[in-house]
């Protein structure tokens, strides 16, 4: 037997106990405020020319300056904001798209299941950056958005299978039986009554699809794809190498970039575990 | 005296606290005894299963010990238990649908086992217990998948008696089948302990009609303690602790109809096993309970293997 | 097992369909006259000239044909193995630019994938064994699998590389190298080689490495592992058939990174030169070379099409499940 | 009445849906009011399946069910007549709210405009009804109550509506012994009050107990049909015999070999015209195959 | 063995190896070039060579002209001297006709004599339309050959600018080779065998490289006692300039003539690399970096306005923050350093612009533009908002960054302008047809004369695709006929033409059709680790362009490769 409530408590007093969890906590928590205060700590402007250029780090310039003179770490702050955004609009929407495709898939079944399924399976073989080249290549808009917008449209599909399987194992549960013979409506009933029992699953889902969202748009950025306007880490990391920061040993420029990205999404994959802990009796440590 | 239980405790570490599932059991298997377990859902009997051949990771013995042949088992002890398992103590999973590897071909997967055990694969007794099974011999060349439920089940339990244990527990083996296949089981099994392929049996379903066709002793447990012990014949016909008797009265028998006469459950429910009450546990819902049942009964043997934990018995 | 086949050929089928269309469809719809941008970079200085120009290689790429045309062209070049000219190193075939980048991330790739899902699997099944080993394997291949695939080229390559000075940064060998047979150059390749492969293999190693651990706890849960331990095998046969069992999911697992694994190629050929698909790719962007970029694009997909048919041939050959399921012998 | 005419219901199986499986086959059966009728069969043989149709879950492949002579549609108005209970109490629940949702879903849908009070009022009524007591169910989690507590719910939500079917699938195989006679006397009571109730069961004791008469179920088809008193008094059907053989009894136990020889049922596949049922006796109904004449069914009631 | 074989013209029969790709060289014992005669360059070559055709002058492999085919004359910008190289001389023999003179014992590389039917050949050419210079016929009536060693051109008109451009620019073809080549071939084709009259053949190529070999028995040994010191040069197709840059500093790299923003600390910094100058601006100016207006759309129709915006632009915030000094601020008038004697200081001072914020301002309120909604910026005259998109492609990233600057310093006067980074394509297109407000090019390179600049500034007409010259739309008859006059002084005449110049020049900074910002340079960053006496401002070391850039050995590049010195030899 299993239950949901004793386990929202259990899964809290799990929460707070779980190292994992807290670990990825504890990096991002703090890296979500820089972003959130980048305009106070990184000036109006990312790419002011502000100091002299090519300097390490100082008291003045904490992460150092680029070759044109930029301050790294303003660059930085702000790098994280369109990173965040970049995530959280791309898992978002990948997390939307694959919601409802997996659900309808899932729960529907028969001939409307084939198609999505289909459909699902085309986008997934579908080499998501390749397309997303291809794409960006050709675009006359690019911004956090648009990249955010094809992002999420191409990386949805395992969520979609993912959650198609859940659901299909859900609707078999009396549950959802009893609610027709209650005469609920289809919608209703996966919004009512499948989806919340896979709460945890969605934020775990969501959570893989926002760190896989920001990996793929430090790829566009770092090929060139990225913004035109403004800052991302990617771009940093791309400007960083054009300018041969590296042969120049000006290691402040593409270090915090870097590190930057693997602190996010390393700490949303180390949560993303710590979740399944918590929320999966099974693999809870006494 | 296949096997002794004395004062068998083991508790499950929840958040919560210690669920004491079994409190202080005691019995003996003797040679060639079938020993049936039933009781209400959530009184110990799985439990007590699996303390005699592995306890999980949240089991905790709190005490009590379990001889074998005159031998003890190191039950708390799952590395020193290793040496009994197979051997000398055996399981029938109740999950035998899903106890062998997918992926290896059954026969394959009995020698691998039987390597790691350090025992050599004696083809033709096992071609023979398949044949006395009904098993075609070729099963042993599929994988599990390729097998029907019963097919697969009776696999198990000819992996499972392999080794002529001396004790094999058997856990609600039947209770996902339909009653004709639930007889064939059932059969099998008194067959496998004629048969010498097992000593004694720890038969462990909720179904106390179906214990009576085949077991020899039924113990009766009640949250996590002995309720009564007897001989199957007993049980059903002179049952003496109340629970027993209220148990026994509540079963619908083929011929008994609603309208010529009808039956009546227990009332109430079994206590919490947390943080169980003192003295007698079926207290509450008994209604022969008196003054005295704060105390704790202890079992005694009212007639020659009759043991009931009753102050009324 | 036919009609299995069947539908993943229609998959398949539809994927190559759509991908084409999409790639055929997107530089004509966009912005831009891929032969004006081509004659801009030409340089010509008198307008009558340049128009003249113009005419004739608009004609040339075909461009000046109604658009279903072009369509069906591009469709029936396809067929030949025609990818059309690339405008970047004009007039140079792009399948001859792709076949000649190609074996470079083959070499990348193949080796990165094959051993980092080899090594990853064995790392993680043995993480898993104890406890101490989790902890402290796991988080670094968390931060593996976390870390962009350029950034850790970009650390290689200057801790590796520009710092140490052990290997070189950039291309496929050195300059002063002329390709032959002697072992100076295969050595020259290979210190080329080696760090885009150590990148590549890194973060994917990380990846493989924690599936692998997820599952196998997992399966050392699954009902089979808690029979046989209650049977007393000892944990090796225990862990061995969950390994066997957990590397299974890691197979399809394997057919669902690949895309990642491709991109993740792409960018480490372009951080280190290499002279791949990637940095062609990288190129054909710079150079708003279209033909080109769509040649590498298709060229892309069908591979990662293939080595996805590939995997599911392998996995319906190694898990008895599918096969037996697919036989229709026993439900 | 609630009738069934023909009903078959077949599904696609095999890894990709490369088969079909008859899992009911050509099944008819009139359910009236104030009546028990207990469906038995073994694992597989189409219960559920059938059970699910009557409530619209599943679609027939074939034939049709109808309410007093119209044919079902699945929707709020043949739901305010027809409702279910199933097997297992726990998964009815949605884990992740209070039990009485069920309660509130009822109201949702089919009781939008009552006013609170008067709706306390009629749930307290129905769960007296099958005897809870709303203080101790009101406002917890179904993890918080027991099995029978669950089940009863159950069936007090569908009396809050006009309710004048109950399908029940196996309601009491997940209870305790004495949970169980505790449900089985409620369904009894409620044939009382003019409910019908389909009762599904692989326990040939249950059916017994509360129902007027049962129709046995083999491999989706109906094997033997009849009063309860007549199918398990003198079974005629050799799968019958066998099921009554196995059941265990607490009066005797199971003799030596003497009853496997009638353990040999037809195999299903033959699914020949000639294999239909005929009236042995009045209102007793029994499913004969073409080989299978009066001298067979002698020949097995001999060996009874 | 051990002893080079000789190098021929024909690219040697691959080695069947089969290794990446390219044709291995001939024997198996120069695997590897000997660094000690290998001048490795890069910066040129922006794709793997995929053509050694000299008429494809943007994308044939670097050297096919300069290297393997050579051009009638030389031109030495610094001294503005032209340089008799395939040709002796070249003489006005007329008010219409010009007489070539041709060097005596040229030889092709198959050993074939270099003649005036070649020289005939090529320039006839360009009567296939879709050869660049197929404009040529538009002015030239006859080209003929009068013996051997001289060719005569008979002129409709006499563009005696664009002639003197013309004879160092185009690289002469063997006709015995040629001949009989479609015009699809002769545009489109590989020419994998290039027969050249220069002092190097085809070696071998692969993606990221082209090798060139030096080949016996070049012209100017004998004829001029020059002869190019590396024995293989070996140019590096780029692929980023951070290659580069690793390259040179590991020594791998003896020329770069990429973009290396932060050399200046590398020249600086003891790393063994030079620029030209050892300080600001390091680079020699190569072509000029111009913010073209579109004179079509308001407010930028206004000379005032664009006025205003030329005096808001801080140049030399570019030139320092985005170049790090590598490049130079322009003079008002656009022309190159070594143009100066063709620039009119009285008018410059006159009506020239500098940066003045203050000053732009007043222009501003002056013509009329004020800021009614107080946003800080000013409205159209009729009130409507100005907002200016300044495209530049995405992925130029100086050109980004510069552009930001621009609208920094725009925004401070006044002037609302927004950086815009569309692709390539789609800024051409938007450039070509005219639809876009501001726009960075630098397309006109040094040459001969300055009629190159005013060429691309003030042609007319105005077509519905300006694909290269007169972005910004401007119409002004006047100076186009002035520009037209330039065309016809003749080269020597310098006061002539500097009448003229002042006259455009004028017009030029009256109207501004547009804005010159700064002089691009002509990257260049050597190494001596193997090969020393490069070119730089330093006393007694050659004074040629250090270039391998196309189209710039001609104007002297190939005399670095004379010049330069092997360490220790
Ligand atoms: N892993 C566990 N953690 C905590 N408590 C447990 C765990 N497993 C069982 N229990 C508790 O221990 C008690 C005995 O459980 P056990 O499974 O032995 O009962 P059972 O008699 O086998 O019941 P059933 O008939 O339902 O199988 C129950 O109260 C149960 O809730
Ligand atoms: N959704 C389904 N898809 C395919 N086959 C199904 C499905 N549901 C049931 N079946 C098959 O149909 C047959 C009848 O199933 P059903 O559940 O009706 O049997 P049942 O009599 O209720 O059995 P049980 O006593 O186990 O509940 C079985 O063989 C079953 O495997
Ligand atoms: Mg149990
Ligand atoms: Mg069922």
């Amino acid at each position: 037997m299993t239950a949901v409530p004793a386990r929202r408590r259990e899964g809290l007093y799990f929460a707070v106990r779980n190292g994992k969890l807290l670990a990825g906590l504890a990096v991002l928590v703090p890296l979500l405020l820089l972003a959130a205060a980048a305009p106070l700590l990184g000036g109006q402007d990312p790419n002011a020319y502000v100091a002299a250029p090519a300097s390490p780090p100082s008291a003045q310039n904490w992460f150092g300056t680029t070759m044109f003179g930029q301050d790294v770490f303003a660059q930085f702050v702000y790098g994280l904001r369109s990173t965040f955004i970049v995530g959280a609009l791309g898992g978002g929407l990948a997390a939307i798209i694959g919601m409802t495709i997996g659900f309808t898939a899932g729960y529907r079944g028969g001939i409307v299941d084939e198609v999505l399924n289909m459909l699902t399976n085309i986008v997934l073989v579908l080499p998501a950056l390749a397309v997303l080249l291809i794409v960006n290549a050709y675009l006359g808009v690019r911004s956090v958005g648009v990249q955010a917008l094809f992002i999420g449209l191409t990386s949805w599909p395992w969520a979609a299978r993912a959650i198609r399987a859940q659901t299909f194992s859900l609707r078999s549960r009396d549950f959802v039986d009893l609610a027709r013979l209650s005469g609920v409506r289809t919608w209703k009933i996966i919004a009512r009554e499948i989806a919340p029992n896979m709460n945890s699953y969605l934020v775990m889902t969501f959570i893989l699809l926002f760190g896989g969202s920001i990996l793929i748009a430090a790829s566009l950025d770092f090929i060139g794809l990225g913004p035109s306007q403004g800052i991302s880490l990617g771009l940093m990391l791309n400007n960083a190498a054009r300018w041969s920061a590296l042969h120049l040993g000006m290691w402040w420029w593409f270090i915090p970039p870097g590190a930057g990205i693997t602190a996010i999404v390393g700490a949303l994959y180390v949560m993303n575990v710590g979740l399944d802990e918590v929320f999966n009796p099974r693999l809870r440590e006494l | 005296m296949t096997l002794s239980v004395r004062d068998l405790r083991v508790h499950y570490r929840t958040l919560r606290g210690e669920v004491k599932a079994l409190d202080g059991v005691s019995f003996d298997v003797a040679d060639g005894e079938i020993l049936g377990l039933a009781g209400e859902s959530g009184c110990g009997k799985t439990t007590l299963g699996k303390s005699l051949i592995r306890m999980d990771g949240r089991m905790r013995l709190a005490g009590g010990t379990a001889e074998l042949d005159g031998q003890e088992l190191p039950i708390g002890d799952d590395r020193r238990m290793n040496r009994f398992r197979f051997a000398r103590v055996s399981l029938i999973p109740q999950y035998s649908m899903s106890a062998m590897n997918p992926t290896r071909k059954i026969g394959k997967m009995v020698g691998e086992l039987l390597a790691s055990r350090g025992e050599k694969l004696d083809r033709a007794e096992l071609e023979r217990r398949l044949d006395l099974v009904e098993l075609p011999r070729d099963v042993l060349g599929r994988y599990p998948i390729e097998l029907s439920g019963g097919m697969k089940q009776r696999m198990v339990m000819v992996i499972s008696t392999l080794l002529d244990p001396s004790l094999l527990i058997a856990d609600e083996i039947t209770s996902a089948l339909d009653v004709s296949t639930q007889k064939a089981v059932a059969r099998t099994l008194v067959e496998f302990r004629d048969r010498g392929f097992v000593r004694s049996m720890i038969f462990i379903t909720h179904d106390i009609s179906l214990t009576y066709q085949i077991a020899d002793t039924i113990m009766i447990m009640y949250a996590g303690k002995l309720a009564e012990k007897a001989p199957a014949g007993v049980i059903v016909s002179e049952p003496r602790h109340p629970y027993t008797r209220m148990l026994i009265s509540s079963l619908p028998e083929v011929g008994v109809r609603h309208a010529e006469r009808r039956l009546s459950g227990i009332p109430g429910r079994p206590p919490s096993l947390l943080d169980p009450p003192t003295g007698c546990r079926f207290r509450d819902r008994c209604p022969l309970a008196f003054e005295r049942c704060a105390e704790e009964p202890p079992p005694i043997e009212v007639a020659p293997g009759h043991h009931v934990a009753c102050w009324k018995a | 097992m036919r009609r299995y086949f069947g539908r993943k050929l229609l998959v398949y089928g539809l994927t190559f369909l759509v991908a084409v269309t999409v790639n055929w469809m997107i530089p004509r719809f966009m912005p831009g006259d891929p032969v004006q941008s081509m004659l801009s970079r030409a340089n010509v200085s008198q307008p009558a000239a340049v128009e003249a120009m113009r005419a004739h290689y608009t004609a040339l790429f075909g461009l000046d044909l109604p658009l279903w045309q072009q369509y069906g062209n591009f469709w029936a070049a396809l067929f030949r193995g025609d990818l059309g000219t690339s405008i970047w190193v004009f007039p140079t075939p792009v399948t001859d630019l792709i076949m000649r980048a190609v074996p470079y991330t083959l070499a990348l790739l193949i080796p990165s994938i094959l051993l980092s899902w080899w090594a990853g699997n064995r790392f993680g099944a043995f993480a898993a064994r104890r406890k101490w080993l989790d902890n402290t394997a796991l988080p670094i291949g968390y931060v593996l699998t976390a870390t962009p695939y350029m950034w850790l080229a970009i650390l290689l390559a200057w801790g590796l590389g520009v710092v140490a000075g052990i290997f070189p940064v950039s291309g496929g060998y050195s300059f002063s190298m002329r390709p032959n047979w002697s072992w100076e150059f295969v050595g020259d390749l290979a210190l080329h080689w080696f760090l885009p492969f150590a990148s590549l293999f890194l973060v994917a190693f990380g990846g493989w490495a924690i599936g692998m651990r997820n599952m196998i706890i997992y399966e050392l849960e699954a009902d089979y592992s808690t029979y046989l331990a209650s049977l007393g095998a000892p944990r090796r046969l225990i862990r061995r058939y969950a390994f066997r069992n957990a590397v299974l999911p890691q197979i399809t697992g394997l057919a669902l990174q690949l895309g990642v694994l491709v991109a993740g190629a792409l960018v480490t050929e372009i951080v280190f030169s290499y002279p791949g698909l990637g940095h062609l790719i990288l190129k054909a962007i710079q150079n708003q070379d279209f033909f080109l970029l769509q040649g590498a694009f298709l060229f892309i997909v069908v591979g990662v099409l293939v080595a996805n048919f590939v995997i599911d041939i392998v996995y319906v050959l190694v898990d008895p499940r599918t096969r037996i399921g697919m036989g229709g012998e026993a439900t | 009445m609630l009738s069934l005419e023909g009903v078959t219901k077949t599904y696609r199986v095999g890894a990709f849906g490369t088969s079909t499986l008859t899992a009911v086959d050509d099944v008819s059966l009139d359910l009236a009011p104030g009546e028990v009728v207990s469906l038995i069969g073994e694992s597989g043989s189409g219960k559920t399946t059938l059970g699910k149709t009557v409530l619209g879950l599943l679609s027939p492949t074939k034939g049709r069910i109808t309410l007093d002579g119209e044919r079902a549609r699945p929707g709020k108005a043949y739901y305010r007549h027809v409702q279910g209970v199933f097997q297992d109490p726990f998964s009815c629940y949605n884990p992740v709210f209070k039990a009485d949702r069920v309660l509130t879903m009822i109201r949702n849908e089919y009781f939008p405009g009552v006013a609170d009070s008067e709706w306390q009022g009629r749930i307290e009524t129905s769960l007296s009804d099958v005897g809870l007591d709303p203080g101790q169910i009101l406002g917890r989690y179904p993890h918080q109550l027991s099995g029978g507590q669950l089940q009863r719910l159950l069936i007090a939500r569908a009396l809050l509506l006009d309710l004048r079917y109950l399908v029940a699938d196996e309601i009491t195989s997940m209870l305790d012994a004495s949970t169980r006679i505790d449900v089985l006397n409620l369904l009894a009571d409620l044939k009382a009050r003019g409910l019908g109730v389909l009762f599904v069961t692989h326990d040939l004791s249950l059916g017994n107990y509360i129902s007027e008469r049962a129709v046995v179920l083999y491999r989706g088809r109906v094997v033997e049909s009849g009063s309860t008193a007549a199918v398990f008094g003198n079974p005629l059907h050799p799968y019958t015999i066998r099921l009554l053989s196995s059941v265990p009894r607490l009066t005797s136990r199971w003799g030596g070999e003497e009853d496997t020889a009638s353990a040999e049922v037809p195999e299903p596949d033959d699914r020949k015209g000639a294999s239909t049922l005929v009236e042995a006796e009045p209102g007793h109904l029994v499913r004969r195959t073409g080989g299978d004449t009066d001298a067979g069914t002698a020949s097995l009631r001999s060996a009874r | 063995s051990t002893t080079p074989s000789a190098p021929s013209g024909a690219p040697p029969a691959s080695g069947g190896a089969g290794a990446p790709s390219a044709p291995a060289g001939p024997g198996a014992a120069d695997a590897a070039f000997p660094r000690n005669e290998t001048l490795y360059t890069s910066g040129t070559q922006w794709g793997p060579p995929a053509n050694w055709n000299p008429l494809r002058t943007w994308d044939s492999a670097t050297g096919t002209k300069g290297l393997v085919y050579e051009t009638l004359f030389l031109y030495d910008p610094q001294n503005d001297t032209f340089t008799p190289w395939l040709a002796e001389s070249g003489d006005w023999t007329g008010e219409d006709t010009y007489e070539l003179k041709l060097r005596q014992g040229v030889t092709w590389a198959d050993g074939k004599p270099f003649t005036a039917d070649d020289v005939v050949f090529t320039v006839e050419l360009g009567k296939m339309k879709t050869v660049p210079y197929a404009n040529l016929w538009g002015w030239l009536e006859k080209a003929e050959a009068v013996d051997p060693a001289t060719v005569r051109f008979t002129f409709s008109k006499a563009n005696h600018q664009q002639w003197a451009n013309w004879v160092y620019n185009n690289a002469i073809v063997p006709k015995h080779i040629w001949q009989g080549r479609s015009e699809d071939d002769v545009m489109n084709g590989v020419n994998d065998k290039p027969v050249g009259t220069g002092p190097y053949t085809y070696h071998s190529h692969d993606q990221d490289r082209m090798a060139w070999v030096k080949r016996d028995g070049w012209w100017a040994t004998k004829a001029l006692g020059k002869d190019v010191k590396p024995k293989y040069v070996v140019d590096i197709v780029n692929s980023s300039n951070e290659v580069a840059m690793g390259l040179l500093l590991q020594k791998g790299l003896d020329l770069s003539n990429n973009f290396l923003p932060g050399v200046a600390n590398l020249v600086k910094g003891n790393f063994g690399i030079q620029t030209y100058f050892p300080e600001p601006p390091y680079m020699l100016s190569a072509n000029t970096a111009f913010l073209v207006p579109n004179t079509k759309r308001k407010p930028l129709d206004d000379p005032a306005f664009r006025k205003a915006v030329a005096g808001a632009i801080d140049t030399k915030k570019i030139v320092e923050g985005v170049y790090g000094n590598l490049v130079k601020a322009a003079s008002p008038t656009g022309l190159l350093p070594q143009w100066d004697k063709y620039v009119d200081q009285a008018v410059v001072s006159e009506k020239g612009f500098s940066f003045d914020t203050a000053k732009a301002r007043k222009l501003l309120a002056d013509a009329g533009y004020k800021d009614r909604d107080g946003d800080g910026l000013v409205e159209n005259k009729d009130g409507s908002k100005a907002s200016l998109k300044l495209i530049v492609p995405a992925g130029w990233t100086d050109w980004m960054e510069a552009s930001r600057v621009i609208a920094e310093g725009a925004k401070a006067a006044g002037i609302d302008i927004t950086p815009d980074f569309p692709d390539f394509n789609a800024l051409v297109d938007q450039r070509s047809s005219g639809k876009f407000d501001l726009v960075l090019n630098n397309e006109r390179q040094l040459s001969n004369t300055p009629w190159m600049y005013y060429d691309y500034i003030f042609q007319l007409p105005v077509n519905k695709q300006q694909n290269t010259v007169n972005f910004g739309r401007y119409e002004n008859k006047k100076a186009w006929d002035l520009v037209q006059e330039l065309d016809g002084k003749k080269v020597d005449d310098a006061e002539g033409m500097k009448k003229v110049t002042s006259e455009i020049q004028k017009i030029q900074l009256d109207d501004l059709p547009v804005i010159p910002l700064w002089y691009n340079g002509l990257w260049a960053q050597t190494s001596t680790a193997v090969w020393t006496n490069w070119p730089s401002s330093a006393p007694g070391t050659p004074k040629s362009p250090p270039t391998m850039w196309r189209n710039w050995l001609e104007l002297g590049g190939v005399l670095t490769l004379t010049e330069i010195k092997p360490v220790g030899g």
